[in-house]
C-alpha cells in the first residue's frame, strides 16, 4: 500500500469514524486535512506564540490597540482559479457571527469589533468596524484585544463567491464541504462519505509544490494495528491505550503536542438546591478523598494531574496551591465538617465515553463510594450542551475544554451558560474583564493570581487533569518538524517539505 | 393470489402507520430539546437565532400537526434533519443504507444458503457427522454474543495477522465490489455465524418433521429413489417453515447489524442508530426505526409470497390447521 | 429355488417375522413370530385392536419401517413366476427393493390428508410412480393417470389432475391414494385402514371399488382394519392380531363363523350387530391391552382370558393348525379346536 | 396396587435428572451462581480493590485472569459481575414473562377483538429488532439497572404472550375445559385454576431461555456503552473494555474472560431450557397429537404401563 | 327392567334450533357466507329415555349436543327444560339459574385423554364440581363421590391418582362418575366410545345401559355407529346435513326405516349377521358442504328417489307411514321406498 508519494492520514478528530465531509474549520480545526486545504490570514508557530503572514502580507496594530490594519498578498487564487480578495475576508468574519455552529474563540473575538452587535443571521448588515480599501483591511475595536491576531491565525478564510448564497444557519451541512474550494496547497480529489477522502495538489496554489503528491484521509478503527501493519503514515490521538500500545511500534516517531492545554475538569451543578456538594468543604474533600495521581496514571498514562486552571508549568501558575494528596482521613474530616448528607445520591455524569474515560470515571466513583457517598454514575443521554445547561440532571459533570488561552478557562465562570448552573459570579466577571483587557504582563499576572485564588476558594470547578495529544509520524516520512502544535489548532508544520520514502 | 397479496398489503399499511405513530409520540417523551444541540451555546444565547430555527423546523406547531407534517414530509421524501450533524436524514440514509443492505443481504444470502445446505444434509442424515457439526454450531450461535465472535475474528485476522482490514467499508482506491470484498468478509462472517446457528437447527428440525410425515412414506412406497424423495418431497416441504423463520429472524439480523457495525466501524444504519441514541438524535432514531420496521414488514411480505408459492394451501386461501 | 405347490398359490409369505423398535436406547419387541400366508388373488384382512402391530406388519413387508425399527429375524418372501424373493434380505433403499415398491406392491395409507404431499398437484403425485417404473413420457403418463382417475370415479379427471390435495374431499383423496397404489398395476396391494377416517357411505364406495379391483384385475389385497364387520363383507382370509402376534388365521368363514381363540371370540361378541338382541349384555373383555414393553413369555392375552391357566403364562405358545389351515395360537384348545366348557371361574360359558 | 403415585412435580424432577445435557447445564449454572455469591472468597480479592502496583497484568497464578488498568483483579470482577448480570437476566425475564403470561391468558381465553388487538401489538413489537427497540427505550428512559430491566421486560414479552396464547387456544378446545364450562365453572376459576397451571411448562421454558437472551442483550447494550452504568460491574460492562481495539489486541484477558463467563452461563441456561423443553413440552414430541403433556410424560416414564383395575 | 317411558311430557325440548357459523373470506375477511351446522332441529327428550343421534361426520351431531348443553348459544330456535314445573327457556339464564340448569343437564365428551385437567387428581376434580354446585359439607361430598364411583365400578382409592394414570376407558368411566355425582337428569354423551378399542367400548356401553336402568336418567347418546346407536338408544334420531331426517324407535331398525337416507346408511354399514340380507345401495357422491347446502331437501342431491318437489321444498318431520307416534320422517315420498 505504501505509495512513494501518497501519504495516508488517519482522521481521528471526529471520533474515529465518519468522514462525512471535510470538517468545517470554523467550529473545530486543526486536522491535517484542514491545514492543507485552507489558509488564514496568518499562521502560528507550533507553540502558538508567534504568527507569520499567510494570506496577509503584513499587519499593523495602532498604539491604543484599537485599530488593526492588515495588508493582503496579491495574486492569490482559490482552488477554482478565482482571485482571493479582501471581500472574502470581510465576508468570512461577518458570516462567523451568523452561522449556528462557531468556535467561541472566534465569536468572542469578533464581537469586540465595532458594530458587531448589529450582525445577525437574519440581516445583511455588516459590522461597521470592518472595512477594506484596496488590499488593506481595517479593523476597529471597542477595546484593545491582544488575542485578535493569534485568533485570526486560526480563522480560515472561506470563498465568498462560492458560499454567499448558502443558508448560513445550515452552513455546516452544505454540499460545499464535499468538495470545498480552498486556498491551501491541496484540494479534494474524491470524497467517499463515511469512507475516505483523497487530496491532490492544488494547481492554483501560488507557493512551491509539495513533495507529497497525494493524501489519503481515512478513518481507522484500530490505529495501533493499522499503524503497525504500515497502513498509516500519520495520525494524532489522545487515546491512552493507543498511546501505550504505540510505544512498541518502532516504525513511528511520536511527539507530544505543545501549546494550548486540553483540560478535563469537574463542574458542580449548584443550581440544584439538593446537591450534596453544595458546601465548599465537601467539594474540597474530593481533592483529597480520591487518589487522582494513581487513577489518572492508570487511565491516561500520558495525562497530567492539575490543581489549577493555570496548570503548573504554564506562566503565572500559582505555586501556593496545594497539590492534591490522597488522604482519606482528611477527606472524611472535611466531609464531616461540611455536614455531608450521605443519604443523598451524588449524580455523577460524563459524556466522554472512551474506554479510558470509563475506567477513570468508574474508579473515581468507586472511591467516592468508599468515602461513604452514594454515587450514581451515568453517561449523558443527550448532547452535552443541553444536558449541562438545560436539563441539569446532575451534581457533578466531567467536562473538557481545549483552551486557546487560560482566559478562556476563567471566562467560563462568568458566561451565560455557567450562570445557569453556578449562579451569577460577579467577582469572576470583574476579574475576567480585568484579564481580558490586560495588555501588560504585570496586569495579567495580577489578574490570574486573583482568579486562581478565587477558584480555590470557591471550587466551583475542580481542575483534574490535562490530556495532551500525541502525534505519530511514520519513519518513512522525512522533513517533518520536531514540534507539533495542539490538536485542535492550526500551525506551521512545514508540510510542503515532507518527503516520503 | 391477488386477493392474498392485497390482504397482506392491507394489513401492512395500518401496521406501518401504527409503528410510525408509536415512534413519533414515544420520541416526544424524550426529555431532550433537540434545538439546543443544533446550535452552539454562544449562538443559542441569541434568542432570535433560536426562534428562527424553531419556527423553521416546525417546533411551534401542536404535536398532532407535527406528527402529520412529519408523515407527509416522509411521504414526500423529506425525512428531516439530524440534530447531531444537521444533515438531512435522507442524505444520511442514502449514504448508510447501501452499507447495511450490503452487509445484511450478504449475510442473509450466505447464512440462508449455508444453513439450508447444512440443515438439509443434517436432517436427512440424522446423527451423522453434519448433524453433529450442526449441533455444535447451533450451540455456539445461540450462546455466544455476536459481537464477541466479531471481536475474536477481528483480533485474529486483522490485528494479529494483518490479513484483512480492521474495519471500515471502503479504502481509498477501491472502486469495484471485488476490491471491497476484504472489508466485507469479517462482518459478514460474524453476522452469518449468528444467524446460521438458529437457521441450521430449524432447517434440520423442519426436515426431520417432514421426513416423518406420512406423504414421505407414500413417496417411498412408490419406489422412488431416496434422492428424489428427499428433493421433491422432503426439502421442498421443509422450506415453508424455514422461510417463515427467516422472516422472523430478519429483525434479529438487523439487530445484529447494530453490534457488528459497531465492532467493525461499518458506516451503516446500525452505526447510525447507535450514534443517534448516544446523543439522543431523535429525528434520526425515528426515521431509521420507521425505516427498519417498514423494511422488515416488507420483507416478511415477500417471504409470505414465496411461502405461498411453496405451499398451495396458503395461496388458495385455505385455512391451515 | 423350486417352489412347492402350496407356495405357488401364495404371493407372499411371512414366516416368524420379528420386529423391534429402539426407543430411548431400549429395545421394544413389537412383532413376535408373525407368520402369514397371502394366497394369490385373494383378499386378506388383518384385524386387531389399535397398537397390535397391523401397520408395522405392513411396513415391514415393504421395508418402510420407521427409522428406529428393524426386522430382527424371520422371512418375508414374495413369489413370482417360480421365483421367490426374500424381501427383508434386500437393501432397504436399494434398486431391487424399490423395484417392488409401487410396481409389484402398492400401498394405500389411512390418513389421506397427510399421506399426500400438500405441495404437489395430485396428478403429478400419481404420475410420479408411473414414471419411476415405466419408460413413459410425461404426457403418456398423464393420459394414463387421467384414465385411471376416470375408472376410479373421480369426476372431471382432466381438471382434477392439476388440483392440490387439500382441494379434495376425504373420499376423493382416498381414491387418489388408490390410484397411486395401483397405477403400475401391482399384483399385491396393501391397504392400511383405508376407510377408517371416512364415513360409512363413503367407506362403502371405497370398499366396492377395492373389491372390484380385486375381482376384475385379479389383484391380491391385504386390507388392514379393526372393523370385524367390514372384514366379514370383503375378506377371503383373515388374520387376527393381538399385541404383536397373529393369534388366529384362516379363511373368513373359519375365523368369523367358528372363532377358536378366546380373544377372537370376545372381539366378535363385544360389538353389537344391527339386529342384536337389546336385552342381552355385550360381552366385555376385562382389563386393558398391556403395552408391548411388558409382555411375558407366555400368551399375551392370558391376563384377560377367562380360560387362562398357569401354563398359558409360562410357556411359549405355538401356532396350532386345525382343519383347512385354520391356525390358532392357543393351548387351551382340544384336538378339535374347541375351548374347554368351563372357564377359570368355574361357571359355564 | 399400593405403589405410591409420584406427583407431577416429582416426575418432572426425576425426569429432568435423567436429562444429561440439562443436568450439565444445571451444574454449570449452579457453579457460576455460587462462585458469584462467594466472589471474594473464591478469588481472594476484593473486586473493587485498586492496586496501583499491579495494573494491567496478564493472567498469572496471583491473578488467575489478570488485572485491569486500575489493578483490580479480573477474576473477582468477573465473578462479581455475574451477580448483576444474572440478576438482571432473571428479573427482566420474570417481568417480561409476567406481562406476556397475563396478556397471553387474556388473549387466549377471551379471544375475539381483544385477542386481535393484542396479537397485532405483539407483532408490532416483534417487527422491530429488539436491540433497536431497546435503544429507543434507552433514549427515552435513560440508563440504569432498573431501567435496563424494565426496558428488557417491555421489549421481551411477545414470545411469552404468543406461547401462552396458543397454549390457551388449544387448551380451550380440550374436553376438560368444555366440561368445566358445562359444570358451570366461572371464567376466573377456569383461567386461573385450570388453564394457567397447564401452561406453566412453556412459561418455565420461556423464562429460562429469556434469561439467556437478556444476559446476552445486556452484554451487547453495555458493549455499546448504553447499558447498565459502569459503576455496577456486569459481564457486559467488563466486556465494554473491548470497545478499544488496543484492549482487544493487547489486553485480551479483559474481555475474553467475561465473554467466557457469559458463554458458559448462557450455554448452561440454554441446556437447562432445552432439557426442560424435552421434559415439559409435548409439542417437541412426534406422536403427541392427541395426548396431553401428562400422558406423554407418563409414557416416557413408564412406557404404557398397565394400570388395570379389577 | 326400566320404567315405562312417557312420551307426552318432554323433559327437554328443542324447537327449530339453528346454528350458523359465519364464514369469512375475501380481501377484508368479511363474512361471505354461513355454515349451517344446524338448520332447524326439533327434538323432544323424555324422562328416562336414551335417544341416540346418528349421522355422518359433519352433519351437526356435536353442534346439537353443544346446543343442548347450552355451551354455545343457538342462532335461532328455543330450548326449554322442565325444572319440575313445566318447560322453561334455558338460553341466557342468570348465574344461579344457570347453575341449576347445569346441575341437571350434563355433557361428556369424546376425547378421554383430555377430559380431565391433567394437573388435578381425579378425586379433586369431582369434588370441585360438587363444591361449585354448593355442597359445603366434605363428608357429604365424599359419600356422594363414593356413591358415584361405585356406580361406574371405580375403586375410591383410585381417586387419589392423576388422570394420566388411567386408561382411556377408565377415564370415560370417571367422566361419567363426575357427572353422576351431581345427580343430573340428562346426560349428553358425545361419541364417548369412539376413541376406545372395541373391547373397552363394550364396557362403557354396558355401563351406560346399567346406569340408565338403575337411575332412570335420560341420555342423549351421540354416535356415528348405527349398531351401537340402536343397541343403546330407545329412540334414534338420524341427522343429515344439519337437520333431523328421521326419528324412529330403536326396535324399528333396521327393517322399518323409511327415509331413503336412513335406508342407504343402513345398507352401507357393514354387518356380519346381515350379510346377504341387506339390499346393497351404494350412495353416489358425497355429503354437500354445509356452506352451500341444497335449498330443498338436504338429501336431494344423492337421493335415488329424488322428485322435483324435493329440490325446492324442505320436508318437515311428520309421522311415519307406518303410524307410530314415536316414528317420524322428513320426506316427500308418500310411501317408504322399501316396503314395510
Ligand atoms: N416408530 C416407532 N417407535 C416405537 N414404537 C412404535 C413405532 N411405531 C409403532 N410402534 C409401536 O408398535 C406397536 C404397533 O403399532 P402399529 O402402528 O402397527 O399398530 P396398529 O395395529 O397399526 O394400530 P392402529 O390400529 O392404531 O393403526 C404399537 O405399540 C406402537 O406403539
Ligand atoms: N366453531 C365452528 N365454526 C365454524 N364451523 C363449525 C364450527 N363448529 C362446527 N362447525 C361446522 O358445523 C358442521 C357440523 O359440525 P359438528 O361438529 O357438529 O359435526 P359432527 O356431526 O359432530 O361431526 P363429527 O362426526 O365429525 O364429529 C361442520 O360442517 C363443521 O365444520
Ligand atoms: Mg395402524
Ligand atoms: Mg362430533
Amino acid at each position: 500500500t505504501a505509495d512513494a508519494t501518497t501519504l495516508t492520514f488517519a482522521e481521528t478528530q471526529q471520533g474515529g469514524v465518519g468522514i462525512k465531509q471535510v470538517g468545517p474549520p470554523w467550529f473545530n480545526s486543526g486536522s491535517l486535512t484542514q491545514m492543507v486545504l485552507f489558509r488564514g490570514l496568518f499562521k502560528a508557530n507550533p507553540n502558538m506564540t508567534t504568527v507569520k503572514p499567510d494570506l496577509a502580507s503584513s499587519y499593523k496594530v495602532s498604539k491604543d490597540g484599537k485599530t488593526v490594519t492588515i495588508k493582503m498578498k496579491s495574486g492569490l487564487k482559490w482552488s477554482d482559479g478565482k482571485a482571493i480578495t479582501v471581500d472574502d475576508v470581510i465576508w468570512s468574519i461577518n458570516s462567523a457571527l451568523r452561522v449556528t455552529r462557531i468556535n467561541a474563540n472566534y465569536s468572542n473575538a469578533f464581537k469586540l469589533i465595532d458594530g458587531a452587535s448589529a450582525v445577525t443571521a437574519s440581516n445583511k448588515v455588516n459590522m461597521s468596524g470592518l472595512t477594506a480599501k484596496g488590499d488593506e483591511i481595517t479593523i476597529k475595536l471597542g477595546a484593545p484585544q491582544p488575542l485578535l491576531i493569534p485568533i485570526l491565525a486560526q480563522f480560515m478564510i472561506l470563498p465568498k463567491h462560492v458560499l454567499e448564497d448558502e443558508d448560513l444557519l445550515r452552513l455546516d451541512t452544505s454540499k460545499y464541504w464535499l468538495n470545498p474550494v480552498g486556498s491551501g496547497p491541496f484540494k479534494v480529489e474524491t470524497l467517499s462519505p463515511d469512507n475516505f477522502i483523497t487530496l491532490v495538489q492544488n494547481a492554483n496554489y501560488e507557493g512551491p509544490k509539495a513533495k507529497i503528491t497525494k493524501i489519503n484521509v481515512v478513518a481507522s478503527s484500530a490505529l495501533l494495528a493499522d499503524a503497525r501493519s504500515g497502513k498509516l503514515d500519520y495520525f494524532i490521538t489522545q487515546d491512552a491505550d493507543t498511546i501505550r500500545g504505540m510505544r512498541s511500534v518502532n516504525t513511528f516517531k511520536s511527539f507530544q503536542t505543545s501549546g494550548a492545554p486540553f483540560h478535563r475538569y469537574w463542574v458542580f451543578n449548584l443550581s440544584n438546591a439538593d446537591n450534596p456538594l453544595k458546601n465548599v468543604k465537601a467539594r474540597e474533600a474530593l481533592k483529597y478523598g480520591i487518589d487522582w495521581t494513581n487513577i489518572v496514571k492508570a487511565a491516561y498514562p500520558h495525562g497530567k494531574v492539575i490543581n489549577s486552571g493555570v496548570p503548573s508549568g504554564l506562566p503565572f501558575h500559582l505555586k501556593s496551591i496545594p497539590k492534591y494528596k490522597f488522604n482519606v482521613a482528611k477527606a472524611k474530616a472535611l466531609l464531616k465538617e461540611a455536614n455531608f448528607d450521605s443519604s443523598k445520591t451524588v449524580r455523577l455524569r460524563h459524556y466522554h465515553a472512551g474506554p479510558a474515560d470509563l475506567v477513570f470515571m468508574s474508579a473515581v466513583a468507586q472511591q467516592m463510594q468508599e468515602l461513604g457517598m452514594k454515587v450514581e454514575l451515568t453517561r449523558f443521554v443527550g448532547d452535552a450542551t443541553t444536558e449541562l445547561y438545560t436539563n441539569k440532571n446532575y451534581d457533578i459533570a466531567l467536562k473538557g475544554l481545549s483552551t486557546f488561552d487560560v482566559s478562556e478557562w476563567f471566562s467560563e465562570y462568568s458566561n451565560s451558560n455557567f450562570d445557569k448552573i453556578l449562579g451569577t459570579q460577579s467577582k469572576f466577571a470583574e476579574l475576567n474583564a480585568e484579564l481580558a483587557t490586560a495588555v501588560k504582563l504585570k496586569q495579567r499576572a495580577a489578574a490570574l493570581r486573583e482568579l486562581q485564588e478565587l477558584e480555590q476558594e470557591t471550587l466551583l470547578k475542580l481542575p483534574t487533569y490535562l490530556l495532551p495529544a500525541y502525534v505519530y509520524v511514520s519513519k518513512r516520512i522525512s522533513g517533518t518538524p520536531t514540534k507539533y502544535g495542539p490538536q485542535l489548532y492550526l500551525y506551521e508544520n512545514n508540510f510542503l517539505n515532507w518527503v516520503l520514502s | 393470489m391477488i386477493a392474498f397479496i392485497i390482504r397482506r398489503v392491507a394489513i401492512m399499511i395500518p401496521m406501518a402507520l401504527a409503528i410510525s405513530a408509536i415512534i413519533f409520540f414515544a420520541s416526544r417523551l424524550s426529555p431532550i430539546d433537540p434545538l439546543n444541540s443544533l446550535i452552539s451555546p454562544d449562538a443559542a444565547a441569541d434568542a432570535t437565532n433560536l426562534a428562527i430555527l424553531k419556527e423553521r423546523l416546525g417546533f411551534n406547531d401542536p404535536i398532532f400537526v407535527q406528527y402529520f407534517n412529519w408523515l407527509i414530509e416522509i411521504f414526500r421524501g423529506n425525512f428531516g434533519y439530524s440534530i447531531q450533524s444537521g444533515q438531512p436524514i435522507s442524505e444520511i440514509l442514502a449514504l448508510r443504507m447501501p452499507a447495511t443492505l450490503e452487509l445484511v443481504l450478504a449475510a442473509l444470502i450466505i447464512s440462508t444458503t449455508l444453513s439450508l445446505l447444512i440443515g438439509l444434509v443434517a436432517g436427512a442424515n440424522r446423527g451423522g457427522l453434519t448433524d453433529k457439526f450442526s449441533r455444535v454450531l447451533a450451540a455456539i450461535g445461540i450462546s455466544v454474543p455476536d459481537f464477541f465472535i466479531g471481536l475474536a475474528l477481528l483480533n485474529i485476522f486483522a490485528y494479529r495477522v494483518s490479513l484483512l482490514p480492521t474495519g471500515q467499508r471502503i479504502s481509498p482506491g477501491q472502486v469495484t465490489f471485488i476490491d471491497r470484498l476484504p472489508h466485507l468478509i469479517l462482518p459478514v462472517a460474524t453476522l452469518s455465524i449468528a444467524m446460521l446457528a438458529v437457521l441450521i437447527r430449524y432447517t434440520r428440525n423442519s426436515v426431520l418433521d417432514t421426513i416423518n410425515r406420512d406423504f414421505v412414506k407414500t413417496a417411498r412406497s412408490k419406489g422412488l429413489p431416496e434422492w428424489k424423495v428427499m428433493w421433491s418431497h422432503v426439502f421442498r416441504n421443509s422450506l415453508g417453515p424455514v422461510m417463515v423463520l427467516i422472516a422472523f429472524r430478519l429483525p434479529l439480523l438487523v439487530g445484529g447489524a447494530v453490534l457488528v457495525e459497531a465492532v467493525f466501524q461499518w458506516p451503516g444504519i446500525g452505526k447510525t442508530i447507535v450514534e443517534a441514541v448516544t446523543v439522543s438524535d431523535y429525528p434520526v432514531i425515528m426515521v431509521v426505526s420507521l425505516l427498519i420496521a417498514v423494511a422488515i414488514l416488507f420483507a416478511s411480505f415477500l417471504v409470505d409470497i414465496v411461502k405461498s408459492i411453496l405451499d398451495p394451501r396458503v395461496r388458495l386461501g385455505a385455512t391451515i390447521e | 429355488m423350486a417352489l412347492e405347490s402350496k407356495q405357488l398359490n401364495n404371493i407372499l409369505e411371512l414366516k416368524d417375522v420379528n420386529v423391534s423398535f429402539t426407543v430411548e436406547s431400549s429395545s421394544l419387541h413389537i412383532l413376535r413370530d408373525v407368520s402369514l400366508q397371502v394366497p394369490r388373488g385373494s383378499f386378506l384382512c388383518i384385524v386387531g385392536e389399535s397398537g397390535c402391530g397391523k401397520s408395522v406388519t405392513a411396513q415391514a413387508i415393504v421395508q418402510l419401517l420407521p427409522d428406529n425399527g428393524r426386522v430382527d429375524s424371520g422371512l418375508i418372501s414374495y413369489y413370482e413366476n417360480d421365483q421367490a424373493t426374500e424381501l427383508n434380505k434386500l437393501e432397504k433403499f436399494g434398486r431391487e427393493m424399490r423395484s417392488f415398491r409401487g410396481a409389484k406392491i402398492g400401498m394405500i395409507f389411512q390418513d389421506t390428508l397427510s399421506s399426500l404431499n400438500p405441495a404437489h398437484r395430485v396428478g403429478r403425485q400419481v404420475a410420479e410412480s408411473l414414471l419411476q417404473h415405466h419408460n413413459l413420457s410425461k404426457d403418456e403418463a398423464k393420459e394414463r393417470v387421467i384414465e385411471l382417475f376416470r375408472k376410479l370415479g373421480i369426476p372431471d379427471p382432466e381438471r382434477r389432475y392439476n388440483a392440490y390435495p387439500h382441494e379434495f374431499s376425504g373420499g376423493m383423496r382416498q381414491r387418489v391414494m388408490i390410484a397411486i397404489a395401483t397405477i403400475c398395476e401391482p399384483d399385491l396391494v396393501i391397504a392400511d385402514e383405508p376407510t377408517t377416517a371416512l364415513d360409512v357411505t363413503i367407506q362403502a364406495q371405497i370398499m366396492t371399488l377395492l373389491k372390484n379391483l380385486q375381482k376384475s384385475a385379479k389383484r391380491t389385497f391385504i386390507l388392514i382394519t379393526h372393523n370385524m364387520a367390514l372384514v366379514s363383507e370383503v375378506a377371503d382370509h383373515v388374520a387376527v392380531m393381538y399385541l404383536g402376534r397373529v393369534v388366529e388365521y384362516g379363511s373368513v368363514d373359519q375365523v368369523l363363523r367358528t372363532p377358536r381363540h378366546p380373544y377372537t371370540q370376545a372381539l366378535l361378541q363385544s360389538v353389537p350387530s344391527l339386529d342384536a338382541d337389546k336385552s342381552v349384555e355385550l360381552k366385555t373383555v376385562d382389563g386393558q391391552t398391556p403395552s408391548p414393553a411388558e409382555v411375558t413369555k407366555g400368551c399375551e392375552f392370558a391376563e384377560r382370558c377367562l380360560f387362562a391357566t398357569d401354563t398359558c403364562r409360562d410357556q411359549i405358545i405355538p401356532l396350532m393348525t386345525f382343519q383347512g389351515n385354520h391356525q390358532v395360537r392357543c393351548i387351551r384348545l382340544d384336538e378339535k379346536g374347541n375351548l374347554p366348557k368351563q372357564n377359570k371361574a368355574g361357571s359355564n360359558v | 396396587m399400593t405403589e405410591k403415585v409420584p406427583s407431577t412435580a416429582r416426575l418432572l424432577v426425576r425426569n429432568f435428572a435423567g436429562n444429561l445435557t440439562g443436568m450439565f447445564g444445571l451444574l454449570v449454572i449452579f457453579l457460576i451462581i455460587t462462585s458469584a455469591i462467594f466472589a471474594e472468597e473464591i478469588s481472594g480479592y476484593n473486586p473493587n480493590l485498586m492496586d496501583g502496583m499491579s495494573t494491567s497484568l496478564s493472567p498469572s497464578t496471583d491473578h488467575l485472569m489478570g488485572t485491569d488498568q486500575l489493578g483490580r483483579d479480573v477474576f473477582s470482577r468477573v465473578l462479581y459481575g455475574g451477580r448483576n448480570s444474572i440478576l438482571i437476566g432473571i428479573t427482566a425475564s420474570f417481568l417480561g414473562n409476567l406481562i406476556g403470561t397475563v396478556l397471553g391468558a387474556i388473549a387466549g381465553y377471551l379471544g375475539g377483538k381483544i385477542d386481535t388487538v393484542l396479537i397485532r401489538i405483539s407483532e408490532l413489537f416483534m417487527t422491530f429488532p429488539q436491540l433497536v427497540l431497546v435503544l429507543i427505550f434507552v433514549t427515552i428512559m435513560g440508563q440504569g439497572v432498573n431501567n435496563v430491566i424494565i426496558i428488557f421486560a417491555l421489549t421481551g414479552w411477545m414470545t411469552t404472550l404468543r406461547l401462552v396464547r396458543s397454549e390457551f387456544l388449544s387448551l380451550r378446545e380440550e374436553a376438560f375445559v368444555e366440561a368445566d364450562r358445562a359444570f358451570g365453572f366461572s371464567k376466573k376459576r377456569i383461567i386461573f385454576r385450570h388453564l394457567l397451571p397447564n401452561t406453566m411448562s412453556p412459561i418455565v421454558v420461556a423464562f429460562t431461555i429469556n434469561i439467556a437472551i437478556y444476559i446476552i442483550a445486556e452484554a451487547g447494550l453495555s458493549f455499546l456503552g448504553l447499558g447498565v452504568p459502569v459503576t455496577t460491574p456486569t459481564w457486559g460492562n467488563l466486556l465494554s473494555a473491548a470497545q478499544a481495539p488496543v484492549v482487544v489486541e493487547q489486553y485480551w484477558w479483559l474481555w475474553v474472560f467475561p465473554a467466557v463467563a457469559i458463554i458458559a452461563f448462557v450455554t448452561g441456561v440454554n441446556f437447562v431450557g432445552d432439557g426442560l423443553r424435552d421434559v415439559l413440552d409435548p409439542r417437541q414430541r412426534t406422536n403427541a397429537k392427541n395426548k396431553t403433556f401428562a400422558a406423554t410424560l407418563r409414557e416416557k416414564l413408564f412406557g404404557s404401563r398397565k394400570q388395570t383395575i379389577e | 327392567m326400566s320404567k315405562e317411558i312417557v312420551f307426552t311430557e318432554p323433559l327437554y325440548q328443542a324447537k327449530g334450533i339453528k346454528k350458523y357459523f359465519p364464514v369469512t373470506g375475501g380481501v377484508l375477511r368479511r363474512k361471505i357466507g354461513e355454515v349451517k351446522a344446524l338448520d332447524g332441529v326439533d327434538l323432544d327428550i323424555y324422562r328416562g329415555e336414551t335417544i341416540s343421534i346418528i349421522g355422518e361426520s359433519g352433519c351437526g351431531k356435536t353442534t346439537l349436543g353443544r346446543m343442548l348443553a347450552v355451551l354455545q348459544k343457538p342462532t335461532g330456535g328455543e330450548l326449554s327444560f322442565d325444572f319440575g314445573d313445566g318447560l322453561k327457556n334455558v338460553v341466557g339464564l342468570n348465574r344461579t339459574e344457570e347453575l341449576a340448569f347445569r346441575r341437571r343437564v350434563q355433557m361428556i365428551f369424546q376425547d378421554p385423554y383430555t377430559s380431565f385437567n391433567p394437573r388435578q387428581r381425579v378425586g379433586a376434580a369431582i369434588d370441585e364440581v360438587l363444591q361449585v354446585h354448593g355442597m359445603k359439607d366434605p363428608e357429604e361430598r365424599f359419600s356422594r363421590i363414593k356413591e358415584s364411583c361405585e356406580m361406574v365400578n371405580m375403586r375410591v382409592e383410585y381417586l387419589q391418582r392423576y388422570p394420566h394414570e388411567f386408561s382411556g376407558g377408565q377415564r370415560q368411566r370417571l367422566a361419567i362418575a363426575r357427572c353422576l355425582a351431581i345427580r343430573p337428569e340428562l346426560i349428553i354423551a358425545d361419541e364417548i366410545v369412539s376413541a376406545l378399542d372395541v373391547s373397552i367400548q363394550a364396557q362403557i356401553i354396558n355401563l351406560l345401559r346399567q346406569i340408565q336402568r338403575e337411575t332412570g336418567l335420560s341420555f342423549v347418546f351421540i354416535t356415528h355407529d348405527v349398531a351401537v346407536a340402536r343397541y343403546v338408544g330407545h329412540r334414534i334420531a338420524v341427522m343429515y346435513l344439519g337437520s333431523v331426517v328421521e326419528i324412529l324407535p330403536a326396535g324399528a331398525l333396521p327393517e322399518n326405516a323409511e327415509h331413503p337416507y336412513t335406508i342407504a346408511l343402513l345398507s352401507a354399514v357393514p354387518d356380519m349377521n346381515l350379510q346377504g340380507k341387506k339390499k346393497e345401495i351404494v350412495l353416489q357422491g358425497e355429503v354437500p358442504s354445509p356452506i352451500d347446502a341444497p335449498s330443498g331437501c338436504a338429501f336431494s342431491t344423492r337421493c335415488p328417489y329424488v322428485m322435483d318437489i324435493c329440490k325446492t321444498t324442505r320436508p318437515v318431520l311428520r309421522l311415519a307411514y307406518e303410524a307410530d307416534s314415536s316414528h317420524q320422517v322428513a320426506c316427500h315420498l308418500e310411501k317408504p321406498p322399501i316396503g314395510a
